[in-house]
């Protein structure tokens, strides 16, 4: 049960991944790829989390997993508005 | 097999980098790129035997190219701050 | 194996633009990815702590230092570049040169030359009852001592090099909205981890210079957002954060010497506290000078 | 399960691999530093299937300092383009 749960999030993180990356490459301009690598990141990177969970050793080991998707949303998060600013100031 | 052959590619890419580059950054760069390769024949040779020797070795080796690199930096900015 | 095969094309292929792209900022970005995968590199060659210490001095502090240095200096060429001829001739020398150096770690005897059973044998006259320990104060130790002098050193000659009359490295631009807001809420839980892997570090080589790494990244970003203000080169709890370290180590050091007959052997028994008391200022001592490498030398207060 | 983890894990390496194209293409420095944060994420995917996989806790442990590493690279990068 637990295996086809994993398996399940992994795959569909997987996806999310791989959709964030064909966005990063075929999306026109700076803005729109941006958009499509933060929510494909933190959504991917989230779902191979979730998946995982149930694959820890133990607790230590899963608040680590879910401590680890926390900083990259964080990141993704500040890096987002920085990035989106500095692409408008620079090059409009 | 694999990371011998990296290893010895990334040795003669950065020793290329450093001696045929013309920017000053771009030497630091290839430099820090053969310091890699280096390690990671260390990397090799400590793998087949399981020896920790090495592995300490590269730990103190790559703090001492991140000391080396941020004097190297400081310097060519003083350099580019004396031409101005 | 296909994991392998991929990551070693893929750092190959990035390190290969790097050298030869043009733009500085964008060959500092394109060594940062390949310290990334070389991260990835070293746990496939069954070396976490040498990962560790790659992902958090390679390619993180190593690779901010050089993406700033990239925005500083540019591409100017300072000299003309290698001429058709001359650049064959390095180019063949290079290649001959990773020849050689494959040939070498491809024939290597089997089994590969080592020091593990030297290591083992000089156990038993460090007069340890514990040799992990033993392994760390003794193989490791002055390895170690002479790691946090590098650091220390290389600071002094930064500070040398400040124009007369600099006292402190130059503010940051001004900086809204987001970065505050990531200076205040990253640095707590950078800490935590920091010293977690200071900790875990203790049944492996090495601990406090990644802990260390990490604790100077979430200063320089707390500094970054005008946070902090860097610290004047002539403050004192400056100084003595930067040597109490080295200080307490050296120390440590001659007190085996006159206890136990050998510099940096200890009396069995009390290991385990002698080291925590070593690793905290080595800690605090390396995280600080790490940040100064960061932050640059000083510049003219304007 | 093993070996199903390692087959994600390489397949999550082959995503961000893909996009190394935009460190090298660019055009703008903020594409250069999206790609390199991609990397930085999927390098922590890699990490934690890899744990998963091979029972190695400590891979955990690096992608806990890759994870608030990235976070601070980033900052630093866009600070510096902007100059």
């Amino acid at each position: 049960m637990t295996a086809v749960f994993t398996g399940v999030c992994v795959a569909a993180g997987l996806l999310f991944l791989a959709a964030g990356t064909a966005g990063l490459l075929r999306f026109p301009d700076a803005a729109t790829r941006l958009h499509a690598l933060t929510k494909a990141d933190g959504l991917g990177l989230g779902l191979i989390v979730l998946g995982l969970l149930p694959q820890m050793p133990g607790v230590a080991a899963a608040l680590k997993l879910l401590a680890i998707w926390g900083l990259v949303l964080l990141a993704g998060a500040t890096i987002g508005p920085l990035l989106a600013r500095h692409a408008t100031e620079r090059e409009p | 097999m694999t990371w011998a052959l990296l290893a010895a590619a990334l040795c003669g890419l950065g020793l290329y980098g450093t001696l045929a580059a013309a920017v000053p950054l771009r030497r630091l760069l290839g430099f820090n790129l053969l310091g890699a390769g280096v390690f990671l024949c260390f990397g090799v040779v400590a793998a087949r035997a399981g020896d920790p020797v090495p592995r300490a070795l590269v730990i103190t080796g790559l703090v001492v190219a991140f000391a080396a690199t941020t004097l190297a930096v400081a310097l060519l900015r003083r350099l580019a701050a004396t031409r101005d | 194996m296909i994991l392998d095969a991929l990551l070693a094309l893929a750092i190959l292929a990035l390190a290969a633009w790097t050298v030869w792209t043009r733009d500085a900022f964008a060959a500092g970005i394109g060594f940062v990815a390949t310290g990334l995968l070389l991260a990835l590199a070293w746990v496939r060659l069954g070396s976490v702590d040498v990962a560790l210490t790659e992902a958090a001095i390679g390619a993180g502090i190593g690779g901010v230092l050089l993406v700033n240095a990239a925005t500083h200096l540019g591409t100017t060429a300072e000299e003309a570049p290698p001429s058709p001829r001359q650049n064959r001739l390095i180019a063949l020398l290079c290649a001959g040169f990773a020849v050689a150096v494959g040939t070498a770690l491809l024939t290597l005897p089997d089994p590969a030359p080592n020091l593990v059973h030297e290591a083992a044998a000089a156990l038993p006259a460090t007069g340890l009852g514990n040799p992990v320990t033993a392994v760390l104060m003794v193989w490791r130790g002055l390895d170690t001592l002479l790691e946090a002098i590098v650091v220390l050193l290389a600071v002094l000659g930064l500070w040398a090099l400040a124009p007369e009359g600099a006292t402190r490295p130059a503010p940051p631009p001004r900086e809204e909205g987001p970065l505050p807001l990531l200076a205040r809420v990253l640095p707590p839980i950078g800490v935590v981890i920091a010293l977690h892997i200071v900790w875990a570090g203790a049944d492996g080589p090495g601990g406090k210079f990644q802990g260390g790494a990490i604790l100077a990244a979430m200063w320089v970003l707390a500094w970054m957002a005008g946070l902090v203000r860097a610290p004047e080169v002539m403050d004192r709890r400056l100084a003595w954060a930067l040597v109490a370290g080295p200080l307490v180590f050296l120390g440590v050091g001659v007190a085996g010497l006159v206890l136990a007959g050998e510099f940096l052997a200890l009396p069995a028994g009390w290991a385990k506290p002698v080291i925590l008391l070593i690793e905290a200022p080595l800690t605090l001592s390396i995280a600080a000078g790490l940040a100064l490498l960061l932050l640059g030398p000083p510049e003219r207060a304007p | 399960m093993a070996e199903a983890l390692t087959a994600a894990a390489v397949l999550a390496l082959l995503t961000v691999l893909a996009g190394l194209v935009r460190v090298v293409r660019g055009p703008t420095r903020a594409d250069r530093i999206m790609a390199a944060q991609l990397l930085g994420t999927g390098g922590i995917a890699v990490l934690l299937l890899l744990a998963a996989a091979g029972g190695d806790m400590a891979l955990l442990d690096l992608a806990l300092v890759l994870a608030v590493l990235a976070a601070f690279a980033a900052a630093a990068f866009v600070q510096a383009a902007r100059r």
